[in-house]
């Protein structure tokens, strides 16, 4: 499975890097791992979405969201309300005084499913809410403050509020959402038990193949026109709308591109982890994803994946191995990717690994294939 | 809803709430003053702002435990004492911060927002460490716990006079320093134009240090009065940056008369709403109509408008 | 004057801009001709970078009028106004350091301005033969593979230049284009720009009188926000009142 | 369900009734059963492949001791230690020495049910005692019910609920909210009722079923009002108390939140010492006060299943024991306590079974009892919840509860009440 064929848009260095990350994420994880720690992996690899989506909105597009989480949320939960929906069935919720609606509802009082449900029925609808939801939600907002030309630090901070906001109002309206327990106990994927060890592993490689769709798009994104716009924007705001740009019009196209990748982790994370709940969509969450893609190199498509993966095994082995202190170490190490490698492991890959490998090289004859770097300290 | 009540206990009703609107502004007021000076006088997003303010009620905590201790007489004014010190050991550890770690990120505005996340972390671990995971409970001496009852109805709690008092000599005394001190011209001179400062002679790194170890050192008095309304606990902190960030934002960064302002504005619609919603949904309200107009009017309240 | 005078490129008229009580710019009027080289004098603080920001549409203005062609500027958005034939150079350059100098001219050739048109935009030949063409005209088709960032100042310039006659706008702004270069380097400039302000209109902000007396079709002088002299080179310069102004400091 | 079926005698109860009647059972809390380990082979006692050995036997705690809940989730931690260490000291678990892993759920949900996965599929754990929050619990369900794992749960909740996989030590809502709402009607003449809460299920739930049984009792609910977790300002909600005058103030305010409340209303001028307004309030145990300070919330009313103060000596030995374990200045609270009984309760079933297959301690937890829980007799019931007592206590300047009522039986945990919901 390397989906790494060979198109136009992939240098041969670019088409390695991908050749290698897809047989770490195919091949060397399912080998290595059990059904548990690769389902765990599974979970980590969501976040990489929303951390490729910031790529390219901080990293090209200098936008820093800290209310990514929001989209990942709102995907999830498109998700998880049609997953919610189907293991509502009368049967299984006879015991309620109001069977067929999720069990939430019951315990609350509403006696008829909100008509703003009724669509998750539908797995076409789901499946379309799912970007349509958090990619609207995303326009209006983006819509709102880059017309206006807010930015940075600005941006940063209101987006923060409004993943504080969407927190409190999902918890207040517990009756509809699920409240601060989230929407729990998801059994079914139109009738596929999604929480059998065969349906974890065929999840992950969905997740997988999903994951090396949307990298292939930002991939494309950041190579085409619009990808160097981008970073000119970020770097001379005034002299791209004076070259003939609308800059709000990309900025906001990016933002949404970026919630729509987000959207997808978080379906995905539904899917793989069995529940959604808001503690994914506020602040914290929303933060701890910008980090995952400054350790991956803010620059790095690929490296955001690497990053996500590096910060959440370290997080996981960390609290196993020292539970009361993991802290310590998360936040040292956010202040040394700042401080010591601002670009991140991409660009430790780029200052130190890849000059050694290419004199590797060149010292030997030819370059075959087979002869690629080997999967990239993890 | 008001059919019920008879006009005086409607108007001590509304002088209450009139007050409660007064304190939660002085809050506001407290916790935004150090962000105010930190995020727009250098442009630093200070993420741990909230363990800073945490470290002042640490502070605090531990003072009360000495004076209960070993100065049981002057118990009923170790606050004072407290205070300072709050001030002046979060100031400390500000101004070492900054020497560590954010004078090196000054071009890069967004990452120190990174850098003092991770800080921020760093920070509750130790105070989890140091002084467990539950909270502590700092007790207050007992004037100025209850209340001065106006009339039957109306009562003024002191600690809320309190944390008036200090909020108003806080807001005077950063005046005073920020327009009628050396160090607030220098440190609007590096507002402006860092180089051009430099050049003129003054000595920039020790101001930023200066001015982050104040903004700092404001922040801890904040936790330090904070002890008396709120909880101190390593994770207490949180709860507080979303709404110091809004108040500053709305504001417009860089004005502290906006800050003021904004503080204003937001207690009052939340303390108003809070009246006639349930608490949840004030806060969502109060929080979308800010976030609503920051969209609008993405400046803040208060800005400058400078020629480009 | 007639209103919509057809012999009129771009008419300015009324034109106000006040900054906290501050009149930058006040009842500013004046008129450009097609194939005209205006070049806007005067002292520091005269507010001539301040009305090449609001033609362009960088700064709003608080009264008045911009016409352009018939068009109303002032209700218009800066890519539109771009779109309708309007170009900007800075007064410092500013050009995309992290890009190459091509990278540079294809991101100003004027098509894919939109999203998705710079989604699927393709580097086709003509686009290459367009920037090759550009890039000789402004004395850097060596350097074409080149990061910005590693440009002289005076070449920066030059690029920057390059990035508007890609556009081919019917309107030149231009913000001291020579400030900051060397001898050698002033003289290619005016080289190249009597070249490319042969078939378009220019408005020119220059100190260098040599370099004014050059180019100029007219010379604007501007006083505190107001026209204090217009005319020919040799008019103004003999103006008394912009003797007082220029001497009388 | 009927009110009255709350506290209505049972056949099961009267039996307590003789079980509880001696201290004296106390006593065989620390004689060491004979239990010895060559009698249950291993083989024979674990045939699921859990982490049992011939000499030892693994479980989990899974606590937050990071983040915001672990300011509430340390006692439960520390209590289970204890009990863990009470356990081994007596011979263990069909003689085998109990061993932990701990892991940290972080405050954070999905992590809950990450730490769950991995102690159930990695660590093979024979059961687990963890979780505070509901939100925590309802990420774990599934997986312990898909791994077929065994969760002892100690806190107070909301009901709802009732999974084979999940001992439930804390009381669930109807038995700590009605026998309160009763004995504050009966005692103090309450009226008028003003309901407040932290926002999230457990408040809300819980102010539903109070709500439901004032109004059954022909009494005024007079407002009603949430505040989100962690909200800090109350001055607004004081006034509103301040206008409606209510009889009893119903508080279920968690967290940070609590500090801020009691002492803003202690500011606000509303004395608890005095007759009126009465505050009673289900989610402060003695751990809370520690932070809210005695002083700040003297005379209030806390109604719950367990006190420190509490007079017998089961407790007298538990309170000195955790106190020798963990420091003289360590205050235990209702969850505390009903994290203690986790690993008793589990123990006993296993011994019960005689194996620590899951499938078979599920089937012998009904029924389990324990006479030596400090607070006294407790049965597992049927639907995998505690029949326990029901206790008010009030207040005092030191940070203690003086124990005012108790119920006179056991009252029986119904998750799911008719007529409440």
């Amino acid at each position: 499975m390397t989906p790494t064929k060979k198109t136009a848009f992939l240098t041969p260095k670019e088409m390695i890097g991908f050749a290698i990350l897809a047989a770490l994420i195919f091949v060397v994880l399912p080998l290595a791992l059990d059904t548990f720690r690769l389902n765990l992996f599974g979970k980590y690899l969501t976040y990489a979405f929303v951390a490729v989506g910031l790529v390219l909105c901080w990293g090209a597009g200098g936008i820093l969201s800290l209310g990514q989480g929001v989209f990942f949320g709102l995907g999830g939960y498109c998700m998880a309300m049609f997953l919610k929906l189907e293991a509502s069935t009368p049967e299984n919720t006879a015991i309620q005084s109001t069977p067929g609606i999720p069990d939430f509802m019951d315990w609350n009082q509403i006696t008829a499913l909100p008509w703003w449900w009724e669509p998750f029925h539908s797995f076409g609808l789901t499946l379309i809410a799912i970007i349509a939801v958090p990619v609207v939600f995303a326009f209006i907002i983006a819509f709102a403050m880059f017309r206006r030309r807010v930015g940075g630090v600005y941006f940063a901070i209101i987006t923060q509020a409004i993943a504080a906001i969407l927190t409190i109002l999902i918890i207040g309206q517990q009756g509809f959402t699920g409240g601060v327990n989230g929407i729990t106990d998801l059994r079914t994927l139109h009738g596929w038990d999604i929480r059998t060890d065969e349906a974890k592993n065929i999840l992950y490689f969905v997740n997988g193949i999903l994951l090396f769709a949307v990298l292939f798009a930002a991939h494309y994104v950041r190579k085409s026109k619009l990808g160097r716009l981008l970073i000119a924007m970020r770097d001379q705001e005034d002299r791209v709308r004076f070259s003939g740009y609308d800059v709000a019009s990309f900025k906001i196209f990016v933002f949404c591109l970026g919630a729509a990748f987000s959207a997808i982790g978080g379906a995905m994370f539904t899917l793989q982890v069995g529940f959604m709940s808001p503690t994914l969509v506020g602040i914290v969450p929303s933060i701890e994803m910008v980090i995952f893609c400054a350790v991956g190199g803010r620059l790095s498509i690929i490296g955001a994946v690497y990053g996500t993966l590096l910060v959440n095994f370290a997080k996981t082995t960390f609290s196993e191995s020292f539970p009361e202190v993991w802290l310590l170490g998360l936040g040292a190490l956010f202040i040394a990717v700042v401080m010591a490698f601002p670009r991140g492991l991409a660009g430790i890959w780029a200052d130190w690994v890849e000059p050694r490998l290419s004199s590797l090289f060149s010292r030997k004859t030819g370059d075959d294939s087979t002869a690629a770097p080997k999967t990239p300290a993890e | 809803m008001f059919a019920d009540y008879s006009m005086g206990e409607l108007t001590a009703i509304f002088a209450m709430q009139g007050f409660a609107g007064l304190i939660l502004f002085s809050v506001f007021v407290l916790m935004a003053l150090g962000l105010a000076i930190i995020f727009g006088q250098m442009g630093v997003i200070n993420m741990a702002h909230g363990e800073f303010m945490i470290l002042g009620a640490y502070v605090t905590y531990l003072v009360s435990n000495v004076f209960s201790d070993y100065l049981p007489f002057l118990f009923s004014i170790y606050f004072f004492v407290a205070m300072a010190l709050a001030f002046v050991v979060t100031g400390a550890l500000g101004m070492f911060v900054e020497w560590a770690m954010i004078r090196h990120l000054y071009k890069r505005p967004l990452d120190t927002l990174l850098a003092t996340w991770g800080l921020s972390l760093i920070l509750q671990q130790i105070y989890r460490s140091v002084f467990g995971a539950r909270e502590v409970g700092v007790t207050i001496p007992e004037w100025m716990m209850g209340s001065l009852p106006l009339t039957d109805m109306i009562e003024v709690p002191i600690n809320g006079m309190f944390v008036m008092v200090l909020a108003v000599g806080i807001s005077i005394a950063i005046y005073v320093l920020m327009f009628r001190s050396t160090w607030g011209k220098q440190v609007r001179a590096i507002n402006q134009n860092r180089i051009m400062a430099g050049a003129v002679g003054i000595n920039t790194e020790w101001t930023d240090r200066l001015t982050f170890g104040i903004g700092c050192g404001v922040a801890g008095v904040a936790g330090s009065a904070f002890t008396m309304i709120g909880s101190t606990g390593p994770t207490a902190g949180q709860l507080y940056i979303v709404d110091t960030f809004l108040v500053v934002v709305f504001g417009g960064a860089g004005s502290l008369l906006g800050t003021i302002a904004s503080a204003f504005s937001i207690s009052q619609a939340q303390s108003i709403l809070e009246f006639f919603l349930s608490g949840s949904m004030a806060k969502v309200l109060t929080l979308l109509t800010v976030v609503g107009i920051l969209m609008l009017r993405p400046q803040g309240l208060f800005a400058l408008k400078l020629r480009k | 004057m007639v209103q919509n005078n057809p012999n009129f490129v771009l008419m300015v008229e009324d034109l106000t801009v006040s900054f906290d009580g501050f009149k930058a710019v006040n009842d500013l009027s004046f008129y450009v001709e097609p194939n005209e080289c205006r070049v806007i004098i005067g002292p520091n603080g005269a507010g001539k970078t301040t009305v090449l920001d609001l033609i362009c549409g960088r700064t709003k203005a608080t009264g008045g009028s911009v016409n352009f062609k018939g068009q109303e500027l002032l209700n218009m958005r800066e890519d539109q106004i771009v779109h309708a034939g309007v170009g900007r150079k800075f007064q410092t350059p500013s050009v995309y350091e992290d890009l190459t100098v091509f990278e540079n001219l294809e991101l100003s050739y004027p098509k894919g301005h939109n999203v998705f048109g710079a989604l699927f935009f393709r580097r086709d030949d003509t686009v290459k033969d367009r920037i090759q063409e550009i890039a000789e005209m402004i004395f850097l088709e060596e350097l074409l593979q080149e990061k910005a960032a590693f440009l002289s100042h005076g070449q920066k310039q030059w690029l920057e230049i390059g990035m508007l006659l890609i556009q081919d706008p019917e309107l030149l702004m231009l913000d001291e284009p020579v400030a900051g270069m060397s001898v050698a380097e002033r003289k290619k400039t005016a080289e190249l720009l009597n070249r490319i302000i042969a078939d378009r209109s220019v408005i020119v902000i220059e100190h260098d009188m040599g370099f004014v007396a050059d180019i100029a079709t007219r010379v604007t002088v501007l006083h505190q926000g107001k026209v204090l002299s217009e005319g020919s080179m040799e008019r103004v310069q003999n103006d008394p009142k912009v003797i007082e102004v220029y001497l009388g400091h | 369900m009927t009110k009255s079926n709350g506290n209505s005698p049972k056949s099961t109860v009267s039996r307590r009734a003789v079980l509880a009647g001696g201290a004296a059972l106390s006593a065989s809390l620390f004689l060491p059963k004979n239990l010895r380990a060559q009698d249950y082979p291993t083989a024979a006692v674990n045939t699921t492949g859990l982490a049992v050995t011939d000499d030892t036997v693994t479980v989990g705690i899974l606590h937050s001791v990071t983040g915001t809940m672990a300011i509430s989730e340390t006692g439960s931690v520390q209590a289970e230690k204890l009990a863990i260490e009470q356990i081994n000291a007596q011979g263990g678990v069909l003689g085998r020495k109990i061993e932990f892993i701990q892991e940290d759920g972080a405050s954070d949900w999905p992590t809950f049910a990450e730490k769950a996965k991995k102690l159930l599929v990695n660590d093979k754990v024979a059961s687990v005692m963890g979780c505070w929050t509901s939100a925590s619990r309802k990420a774990v369900l599934p997986v312990f019910e898909q791994y077929n794992g065994m969760l002892y749960y100690p806190t107070f909740y909301e009901g709802l609920e009732q999974s084979p996989n999940v001992i439930y030590t804390g009381q669930e809502a109807t038995q700590q909210i009605i026998a309160g709402i009763d004995w504050v009607t009966k005692e103090k003449g309450a009226k008028s009722f003003y309901l407040l809460g932290s926002d999230y299920i457990w408040p809300r739930t819980s102010n539903k079923i109070a709500r439901k049984h004032i109004e059954k009792l022909g009494l005024k609910v007079v407002g009603e009002e949430y505040y989100p977790l962690g909200h800090t300002q109350f001055n607004s909600v004081i006034n509103k108390i301040k206008l409606k005058k209510p009889d009893v103030i119903y508080a279920i305010v968690v967290g940070g939140s609590n500090v801020a409340f009691y002492k803003q209303l202690k500011a606000a001028g509303i004395d608890m010492t005095k007759e009126k307004p009465v505050l009673l309030t289900i989610s402060v145990t003695e751990d809370e006060i520690r932070g809210i300070g005695g002083e700040n919330i003297e005379g209030a009313y806390a109604c719950m299943k367990y006190f420190q103060s509490l007079e017998n000596p089961n407790n007298a030995d538990f309170v000195a024991a955790f106190k020798e374990m963990w420091g003289d200045d360590m205050v235990i609270g209702d969850v505390t306590q009903a994290a203690y009984l986790g690993p008793w309760l589990w123990k006993a079933a296993v011994e019960k079974a005689g194996s620590f297959d899951v499938d078979k301690v599920r089937e012998a937890s009904p029924d389990i009892e324990l006479p030596t829980a400090p607070e006294g007799y407790v049965k597992v019931h049927p639907n995998h919840h505690l029949w326990s007592k029901t206790r008010v206590g009030k207040a005092m300047a030191d940070g203690q509860y003086e124990v005012v009522f108790e119920t006179a039986d056991l009252v029986e945990p119904d998750p799911f009440p008719e007529g409440y919901q």
